[in-house]
């Protein structure tokens, strides 16, 4: 009845596809702004091409603004796009409230980065993941299946025995265990797709390898479609099938996680992945690969032209900063793509 | 632009709206003008005496209401506020005009003093909490739970007499004329200062708590963890870095509480004899006097309306955080 | 690499037993002399009418009497027993002061939790509704308005006063809804499928519970004083008595002058009082949303050598005890 | 330096040279209009130091003839359509220029052609002068009102006024007038008259500057009166004994004369039972006005009534009829029970019950602020219940009272009768069938319990126009019948034109020895006292 | 190994007092030695920032030091212990001698004074007689060595980027040349470009101007290529103090292995991560025996009944009974 069924569609199956996706704030106009006549707006995500497919997890990776979570809130239908297209099973969709909002929820998720602000302080676990099962008539008809329901829930998201947790206040756990709680929430509604939106950030070292292997076990058990956002490109590598890295609101790279994290084609990504900690190196030196200075990330009320990372690129052509570029492939494995000038084929021949 | 044009037609509209309100509430009123001054003299003025009043009111003329609107509007534009009923035939801008700044003067210093005052007591006992001023809240939390009227008077009973230094009402002694010299002056000193204290000892506790409660909250900031470590003096981080970020919130407050002052003190001025705007409304509502009315309402309504601009510029000024970036 | 996922409910920390939140301010020490206060008037409200040793309006021959064993608080000029007024008076005192509380509050948060969480047009018609109504002073207003009402009945003044006292806490409400709006389980209950009306009440206004309050017992002060400063001035009829009817009395007789004492101080000392007790609710009400007010409650500690450390920010006291076995 | 408070402490020899008078009636603007009942001038009364008017009249023996001011005889006429005036000699205006029967025509015309100055609605019918003479002729008799042409019109100068565009919404603000004193400042707190260097026609005033203070309210006055701010003022003071007169027992005094106009309850004879005229002759029985005397009118302020015809003691005594005379109200309840049973009453126990069997239950009604009248209610009150009445005391905002009484919306209401020279303002202002106004029509005027009798009406007629002592008695009689045998107001106290002084610096105020002139300062005879007072240790 | 610049000794601190207490740091001895960086790592609430002010006596209330000390070796002079200073001294120590930086740059600064203020104000405090312009000189000096062009001085802290504001930070910690710089995750709020950016220049200041560092973070793969030794906490106690390359190699308390066994490997092979089950203990109810015992893969008979005290093994000391036997 109310136990989700295990692995009930064909894997690899595309859930949701985001193709073109762009959303612009409009900022609010000062009154220096009053004599003129532009329009300013955030570019939060710009041109954002994405595929979910059942029984994968793709990783966003990028530096803080980048806009990773508005493709998540975008792709949750919690924002209104400003142009492209989601489509979820090959279908456009834009919904904004009512059944059509709820029909779409039911099928895709979102997890919050901060467990301890995702859950609302005066309500139980209980009423928390009674309403997601309400919601999508995942309740049952009767108090019993309710109860049932609810332990099916708890037991899936590990926190075992279910009664300890079903009449705490969030206060009362832990964040892992919060974070938990918020993934069965989702898991009520019974999705094709789960966005995690940075959903082990908040949480201690130890307890986010916790979160994300219940994430995995949930993916494979599930045959679940998940978005991980994330900016520590290292666990992209060690939890995602697929990683896409995002600098500024645009996509600059995308490939199989473990091709993107060590053959890194895009000079952003490279220095992301330069940057990251590595105990193997050794103490205090400070390597003269490592520029002094590598800049400010981009004002994305006015994005730089061309290629967004061109102020801050070791590696800028005079193109870079007029035309945009277009994802490239790289050979080195299928599907690994790069935005980046340097691999046109045309300047590779030069 | 936006923005801009957002708050301009925000204060717009709440004028307009307010002044509207303004010119439909003493409308409302049932009885007029001349039987209140009747009845006001209770025999004394005979009642033959009616139909006159009407005339010399002006009262005896039909108009209806949106005629009257209309005109009330072009009067207004023009700066003319109309005649006062109680006082005629004097125009009401010169009885606003005449007690105005006997308000503004009291209440506007007092307010001034409160806050000030409030502040720096709220800031030692933010600061220093476990000290003296631990005692403070609940002795001023009690002072101001009484009523300013009623305190007004106990102090009138204890305070003044025949041979006490403090006079029991009016603004000034009555054997004088008001003008900036040495008799005046202090006269109207020595008439403010029991409202003056009334009303201190009635408000202060609200500014003690409030800059109180900011100061805990700012002490808890890292910055000042970080000035402490920084082996600044006491002195400096509680007034530099503490009280300078607790003031901001209050600060706001502080502006609009000076668009109450015209409209706040009613009752201060009716048991001090007062000769201020205050009193003057409430003489005008016994009177159905509905252009003074309309005309205090007025000058209470641009009152709050600029201490709402004043508080936009007072963040403005104190919070480098609004301010355009460098 | 679930095998560490389910371990865990081994170690989950002891549960402390779960004390539902919402009601622990009454813990708090100034919150409880407050309701205990209040209580005390809330009794007397209901029962003051009846326990009166005399009734109120009847004249009586000891004019202006001091307090004696028969009139408790003395008498006023028509021998009336100013302590059975004072009894009486609760009662419509405490129902102006609470009926206009809750018109207002309702009002307030109807149309400042709308204009906040629905935002837009909707935000800018109440924006702008409740800033005409903050515009407006309110004593004259409410002064005006009764004096419309032919035989003003206590509900009537207290609707009035709610009527024309709800524009403060609606902004302040809005501001909080603006506030909790962007907060993630709002979010997230959105993203679960709730619709907008039970996110509003089921998860919105649970967490504004303590701003409403506030703003309740706010209302409640000020409704009070409103109220009894109507009843002194001598605008509303007041058929009933009230504290204000009984400083009305003494002021029109001058009871001070007359050196009766006895007939003007006690309703002040009955109004400061019921204020300070509401002050005190607040006060709770206030460290109970902001628990930085509450730690900061205690700031004198007695040492096991009996010496006292203040608690001082920036120099943390040390209080070296015997060494530890 | 040059500020205008220089001399103050320029005091000579300490003496006290100034005298402070003070009202209740809250802020007051600069206007010194002395025809706008609004002004700062009427408010306080000093319009009456500044400008003078034809005769001096005396509210507290009203029967005497006026005594010549201005004019120096002042003849009516037989019917009093015609007054015959012979203007004083040696009168100036403040500016210098002589006052002249111009300067009264001038005045009286002024009054006749606008109708806004016209307060006392006077029927003028032509206006001459000849000479130092001048005639004013009336389309009615004047007898009920010849005190207001001359006692209570201030004279104003013509070549002054004459340029004035529209006097009845001038404020005047530099006055001049005939009176012994001329305008010194203005202030919102206080105005100051100096007294006339030369150039006034009697003699000179003692007292060299009069310092009017206009204070917010009852409480207020009373205080300064208390400490001694206030010399001289108008104002009820409660338990004046304790409050005022306590603190200075030597100097601080109240005298409070009635006059011809009282206080009593109203009751509107159209509502049953109360149309009833032996039911309201039995609550006239039953209520306790000396109670009401000490306890709501602080035992002066508003002077029992005890002639059962509703005329003042004093005042009214050559008024009452031959039938009434000495025929005093008495507390007789037994004697009401005893009238309401014979015309068909029944108790129920203590309760009253009407002809119809209906408890007899009556609202009494008066604004909230009038601390006197609600005490006087809340006695009527439990004088009522003697006789099985039950009573409920309402009190309506001022504005809507206003209304409901002039709309005849009430029980019962505690109210005030227009004053005058003769007792006919207070009976026409009850009884008056000219006045009679349907209920819900507004009677502006009088009559508001909707009394008809065309008995008293022609009588009221008769008394004002009537032409010799003879027939005014006879009416008087009349009127003063029907008032009594059918009670439609039921008389508590009268007016009184007193106030209460301090003689610690002036003496010579009037008293009941010598009752020369009204003792409240906005009255027209303020001025005698005023030029009467001399300083205390001389 | 070179001398000590800060020891603590047997240090403790309790959040409250009594019953209520909480006992943060519990016993812990730490040294510093002149010109290293310290790193402690721990996970959150194991009492990192509590040891890090509770040194400089800079806990907020209800923070009480209990017991211990720290003595502090000046350059030239005497040691003394920093907890028995007086008020003044403790402020002329202060900064001059200690320096912190903190978590989030944002709030460290003081949003309404321009940055320029901030930096002299330190100046001013410490050094009176320094004349105005030679204090802005230095504070010139000190952004130029941070990176930050001296024209932005004048800037207010909401006008520079999280980066900039912690150089400032950074710059400000070192204007008065002190000993040691305490740094609280100072680049938590940062990503990881900019972090790395942040440190690199920091350990090129330090190799400048030869000052020791503490640096307290919960990345122990940041610590371990920044920090010459690293002491683990857990519980409010030292569980494992090491040379940095010692406890990567071979961690010898199961907590610290299992802490470096958390975080995926951004370079050579895919490891299987083991992590650690259970959550962080509540210092409340804070189990007895040795706090990680139930936790630990390995606990055995004494881990619960007996606390395992800090003991050295050649260079360096752990707290755990697995080792001891
Ligand atoms: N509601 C909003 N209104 C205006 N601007 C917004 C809004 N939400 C996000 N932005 C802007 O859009 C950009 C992208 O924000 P987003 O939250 O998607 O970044 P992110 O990659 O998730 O960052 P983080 O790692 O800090 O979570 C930022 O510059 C942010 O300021
Ligand atoms: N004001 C306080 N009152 C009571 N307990 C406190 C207070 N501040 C901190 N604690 C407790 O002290 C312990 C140590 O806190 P501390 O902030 O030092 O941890 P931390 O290691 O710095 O953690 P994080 O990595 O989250 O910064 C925590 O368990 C915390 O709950
Ligand atoms: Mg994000
Ligand atoms: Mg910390």
């Amino acid at each position: 009845m109310t136990s989700i069924p295990d692995a009930k569609a064909p894997a690899d199956e595309v859930v949701l596809e985001a193709i073109g996706l762009t959303k612009h704030f409009p900022v609010r106009r000062r009154l220096r702004d009053l004599f003129s006549n532009r329009h300013d707006a955030v570019h939060a995500v710009d041109d954002v091409n994405l595929t979910l497919r059942r029984g994968q997890v793709v990783a966003l990776v990028g530096e803080s603004g980048s806009g990773k979570s508005t493709v998540a809130r975008l792709l949750a239908q919690l924002y209104p796009r400003t142009g492209g297209d989601i489509r979820l099973h090959g279908a456009s969709t834009r919904v904004k409230a009512g059944a059509a909002f709820r029909r779409y929820c039911a099928r895709v998720q979102m997890i919050f980065q901060d467990p301890f602000a995702s859950l609302n302080p005066v309500h139980t676990i209980r009423y928390h993941l009674t309403r997601s099962l309400k919601v999508h008539g995942n309740a049952g008809s009767t108090d019993a299946e309710l109860e049932q329901a609810l332990h099916t829930l708890l037991e899936r998201v590990a926190l075992t025995p279910p009664e300890r947790y079903l009449d705490k206040f969030p206060h009362e756990l832990s964040g892992g265990q919060r974070q938990r709680v918020a993934i069965a929430r989702a898991l009520g509604a019974e999705p094709e797709a789960l966005l995690a939106d940075e959903p082990v950030s908040m949480l201690d070292v130890s307890i986010r390898l916790g979160i994300l292997n219940l994430l995995r076990d949930l993916k494979e058990r599930l045959n679940l479609a998940i978005l991980y956002i994330t900016h520590d490109i290292a666990s992209a590598r060690y939890f995602a099938d697929q990683t896409m890295v995002m600098y500024a609101g645009r996509m600059v790279e995308g490939g199989d996680s473990e091709t993107v994290t060590q053959s890194p084609a895009h000079p952003y990504t490279r220095l992301l992945i330069e940057s990251a900690p590595d105990p193997d190196r050794l103490t205090g030196v400070s390597d003269a690969a490592s520029p002094k200075d590598n800049g400010e990330p981009p004002s994305l009320i006015r994005p730089p032209s061309g290629c967004r990372f061109h102020p801050r690129c070791p590696s800028a052509m005079p193109r870079c900063s007029t035309d945009l570029p277009v994802p490239l492939q790289i050979g080195d494995s299928p599907g690994h793509w790069a935005a980046c000038w340097l691999y046109d084929t045309e300047e590779v021949a030069k | 632009m936006k923005y801009f044009l957002q708050r301009v037609a925000f204060y717009l509209f709440t004028a307009w709206a307010a002044i509207t309100l303004n010119f439909l509430i003493p409308r409302m009123i049932p009885g007029d003008p001349v039987q209140a001054l009747v009845t006001k003299y209770q025999g004394q003025l005979s009642s033959q005496a009616i139909d006159s009043l009407y005339v010399l009111f002006g009262l005896n003329k039909d108009a209806n209401l949106w005629e009257e609107y209309v005109s009330y509007w072009k009067q207004l534009l023009s700066g003319d506020l109309g005649l006062s009923f109680t006082f005629f035939p004097t125009p009401v801008s010169e009885i606003i005009s005449n007690s105005l700044p006997w308000t503004l003067l009291l209440v506007g210093i007092t307010t001034v003093i409160s806050f000030l005052l409030g502040t720096g007591l709220g800031v030692l006992a933010g600061w220093r909490r476990g000290s003296w001023t631990d005692g403070l809240l609940p002795v001023t939390t009690f002072l101001s739970s009484v009523p300013y009227f009623w305190l007004g008077i106990i102090a009138i009973y204890l305070l003044t007499g025949p041979d006490s230094f403090f006079p029991s009402s009016g603004g000034f002694d009555a054997g004088l004329v008001p003008a900036f010299d040495q008799y005046f002056i202090p006269s109207a000193i020595q008439h403010s200062l029991l409202p003056a204290l009334t009303i201190l000892i009635s408000s202060v506790s609200g500014w003690i708590l409030s800059m109180r409660n900011m100061m805990v909250t700012v002490s808890s900031e890292d910055y000042i963890t970080v000035a402490h470590a920084k082996g600044l003096s006491d002195r400096r981080v509680a007034m530099s870095y503490a009280a300078r970020n607790a003031l901001l919130p209050n600060v706001s407050g502080f502006a609009l509480s000076l668009g109450f002052i015209v409209g706040g003190t009613l009752l201060v001025e009716i048991v001090f004899s007062y000769p201020g705007v205050g009193f003057q409304l409430f003489q005008a509502l016994g009177a159905s006097d509905y252009p003074l009315m309309q005309g205090i309402f007025l000058i209470i309504t641009i009152s709050v309306l600029v201490a709402n601009l004043l508080a936009d510029i007072a963040y403005l000024l104190l919070d480098p955080r609004t301010r355009k970036e460098g | 690499m679930t095998a560490s996922a389910v371990t865990m409910e081994q170690v989950a920390p002891v549960a402390v037993p779960a004390k539902r939140q919402r009601f622990r301010f009454v813990a708090n020490k100034k919150a409880a002399v407050g309701l205990f206060i209040l209580a005390i008037y809330g009794i007397l409200a209901v029962i003051g009418p009846w326990i009166t040793p005399y009734d109120p309006g009847a004249r009586g021959d000891d004019l202006v009497q001091p307090p004696s064993a028969e009139h408790w608080m003395g008498t006023t000029h028509l021998g009336q027993d100013v302590f059975s007024q004072l009894l009486e008076g609760t009662r419509s005192v405490m129902f102006v002061g609470f009926f206009a509380g809750i018109v207002a509050t309702v009002l307030s948060v109807i149309i400042g939790v709308t204009a906040g969480y629905v935002g837009g047009k909707t935000d800018e018609v109440l924006s702008a509704l409740s800033n005409v109504f903050l515009v407006i002073p309110a004593l004259p207003l409410i002064i005006i308005i009764t004096s419309t009402l032919n035989n003003a009945e206590d509900w009537l003044i207290a609707m009035v006063i709610g009527l024309t006292s709800w524009s403060w806490n609606a902004r302040v409400l809005r501001a909080q809804t603006l506030s909790l709006r962007r907060r993630d389980f709002v979010e997230a209950a959105r993203a679960t499928g709730e619709r907008t009306w039970r996110v509003i009440t089921f998860e919105l206004l649970p967490n504004l519970t303590a701003v409403i309050a506030s703003g309740f017992v706010g209302t409640v002060i000020f409704a009070v004083l409103s109220e009894i400063t109507l009843a002194f001035i001598g605008v509303t009829s007041a058929t009933t008595w009230n504290w204000g009817t009984i400083l009305f009395w003494a002021q029109g007789q001058q009871a001070l002058a007359q050196n009766a004492w006895w007939w003007f101080v006690p309703a002040g000392l009955a109004i400061a009082i019921l204020g300070t007790s509401l002050a005190l609710v607040n006060f709770g009400i206030d460290e109970f949303v902001s628990p930085r007010l509450r730690s900061a409650g205690k700031t004198k500690i007695k040492t096991n050598t009996g010496r006292t450390v203040r608690m001082r920010i920036g120099f943390t006291p040390v209080i070296r005890k015997e060494p530890l076995p | 330096g040059d500020s205008p408070n220089d001399n103050k402490n320029a005091a000579n020899g300490g003496k006290v040279d100034f005298l402070s008078i003070g009202m209740p009636n809250g802020t007051v603007t600069e206007n010194n209009n002395p025809f706008i009942g609004t002004s700062a001038g009427a408010s306080l009364g000093y319009r009456w130091m500044i400008y003078e008017p034809l005769g001096q009249w005396n509210n507290t023996r009203p029967s005497e003839p006026l005594t010549p001011w201005l004019a120096s005889e002042i003849k009516w006429s037989a019917d009093y359509k015609t007054v015959d005036l012979v203007i004083r000699d040696g009168a100036t205006w403040s500016d210098g220029k002589p006052l002249t029967a111009e300067d009264v025509v001038f005045t009286h015309t002024m009054i006749k052609s606008n109708e806004a100055l016209n307060i006392f609605a006077i029927p003028y019918d032509s206006i001459t002068a000849d000479g130092n003479k001048v005639k004013m002729t009336f389309k009615t008799s004047q007898f009920t009102t010849h005190h207001k042409v001359i006692g209570q019109t201030p004279i104003v100068p013509k070549h002054i006024w004459e340029k004035i565009a529209d006097p009845a919404t001038d404020t005047i603000k530099e006055p001049v007038g005939s009176g012994p004193y001329v305008l010194k400042s203005f202030s919102q707190q206080a105005t100051i008259l100096a007294a006339r260097e030369s150039g006034y026609w009697g003699t000179k005033p003692a007292v060299k500057e009069l310092r009017y203070t206009s204070f917010a309210d009852n409480n207020a006055q009373a205080t300064a009166l208390s400490s001694g701010a206030s010399e001289w003022s108008f104002v009820f003071i409660p338990n004046y004994q304790q409050t005022f007169v306590a603190k200075d027992p030597e100097h601080f005094k109240v005298w409070a004369p009635g006059v011809l106009g009282i206080h009593g309850l109203y009751i509107n004879t159209t509502k049953k039972p109360f149309d009833d005229p032996k039911l309201r002759q039995a609550m006239n029985m039953v209520i306790n006005r000396n109670d009401i005397f000490v306890q709501a009118e602080a035992g002066y302020f508003h002077p029992e009534i005890k002639s059962v015809t509703g005329l003042p003691e004093g005042a009214g005594d050559a008024y009452i009829a031959d039938e009434y005379k000495g025929k005093t109200f008495s507390v007789d309840a037994a004697g009401a029970k005893k009238l309401l049973e014979e015309s068909g009453y029944k108790f129920d126990g203590t309760k009253l019950l009407d002809k119809s069997g209906k408890p007899v239950t009556i609202k009494l009604t008066d604004p909230g602020p009038w601390s006197d009248y609600q005490t006087t209610l809340e006695i009527i009150k439990s004088n009522l219940a003697e006789i099985g009445i039950e009573a409920t005391v309402e009190k309506p905002n001022q504005n809507i009272w206003d209304a409901n009484v002039q709309k005849g919306d009430f029980d019962a209401t505690l109210r005030w009768t227009n004053g005058g020279s003769t007792p006919f303002d207070i009976y026409q202002t009850v009884m008056d069938g000219d006045l009679y106004k349907p209920l819900g029509t507004a009677a502006q005027q009088g009559n508001f319990g909707r009394f008809q009798s065309p008995e008293a009406t022609a009588a009221l007629k008769a008394y004002s126009n009537a032409t010799d002592e003879a027939a005014r008695k006879t009416a008087l009689a009349t009127i003063q019948k029907i008032f009594v045998e059918q009670a439609p107001m039921l008389p508590v106290g009268s007016d009184n034109v007193g106030g209460a002084y301090s003689t610690k610096n002036w003496v010579g105020w009037p008293s009941d020895a010598d009752s020369y002139a009204p003792l409240q300062p906005t009255q027209a005879g303020a001025l005698t006292v005023v030029l009467k007072l001399q300083p205390a240790n001389s | 190994m070179s001398e000590p610049v800060i020891e603590i000794r047997n240090l403790n601190v309790d959040y409250g007092l009594g019953d209520q207490a909480v006992h943060a740091i519990r016993d812990v001895s730490l040294t510093l030695h002149r010109g290293e960086v310290l790193g402690l790592a721990g996970e959150s609430g194991s009492g990192k920032s509590t040891l890090a002010y509770g040194m400089t006596r800079l806990l907020p209330p209800p923070g009480v030091i209990t017991g211990g000390e720290v003595i502090y070796h000046p350059e030239k002079g005497d040691p003394y212990d920093v907890l028995s200073l007086t008020d003044r001294q403790l402020q002329a120590f202060r900064w001059a001698e200690t320096a912190i930086v903190f978590q989030g740059a944002m709030n460290s600064l003081n949003p309404v004074h321009k940055i320029s203020t901030q930096l002299t104000d330190v100046l001013r405090a410490h050094d009176p007689k320094m004349s105005e312009n030679s204090r802005n000189a230095r504070a010139r000096e000190m952004l130029k060595l941070v990176g930050i062009a001296p024209d932005r001085m004048d800037a207010y802290p909401h006008q520079l980027s999280g980066g900039m504001r912690q150089r400032v930070m950074i710059g400000m910690a070192l204007i008065l040349q002190p000993q040691v710089v305490i740094m609280d995750e100072p680049t938590t709020a940062l990503d990881v470009v900019m972090q790395r950016q942040i440190l690199g220049q920091l350990v090129e200041l330090r190799e400048r101007l030869g000052f020791s560092v503490i640096f307290i973070t919960h990345d122990l793969s940041l610590l371990v290529e920044f920090s010459n030794r690293i002491a683990i906490m857990y519980g409010g106690r030292i569980v494992e103090e090491a040379p940095a390359a010692a406890i990567y190699r071979d961690a010898l308390h199961p907590y610290s292995s299992g802490l470096l066994g958390s975080f995926p490997a951004l370079r050579g092979p895919r490891r299987e991560l083991t992590g650690i089950p259970g959550s962080p203990p509540d210092l409340k109810g804070m189990p007895s025996g040795c706090s990680f015992h139930p936790r630990c893969p390995k606990a055995f008979e004494p881990c619960s009944s007996k606390v395992p005290v800090l003991t050295p093994h050649g260079d360096r000391s752990v707290a755990c009974w697995l080792v001891e036997s």
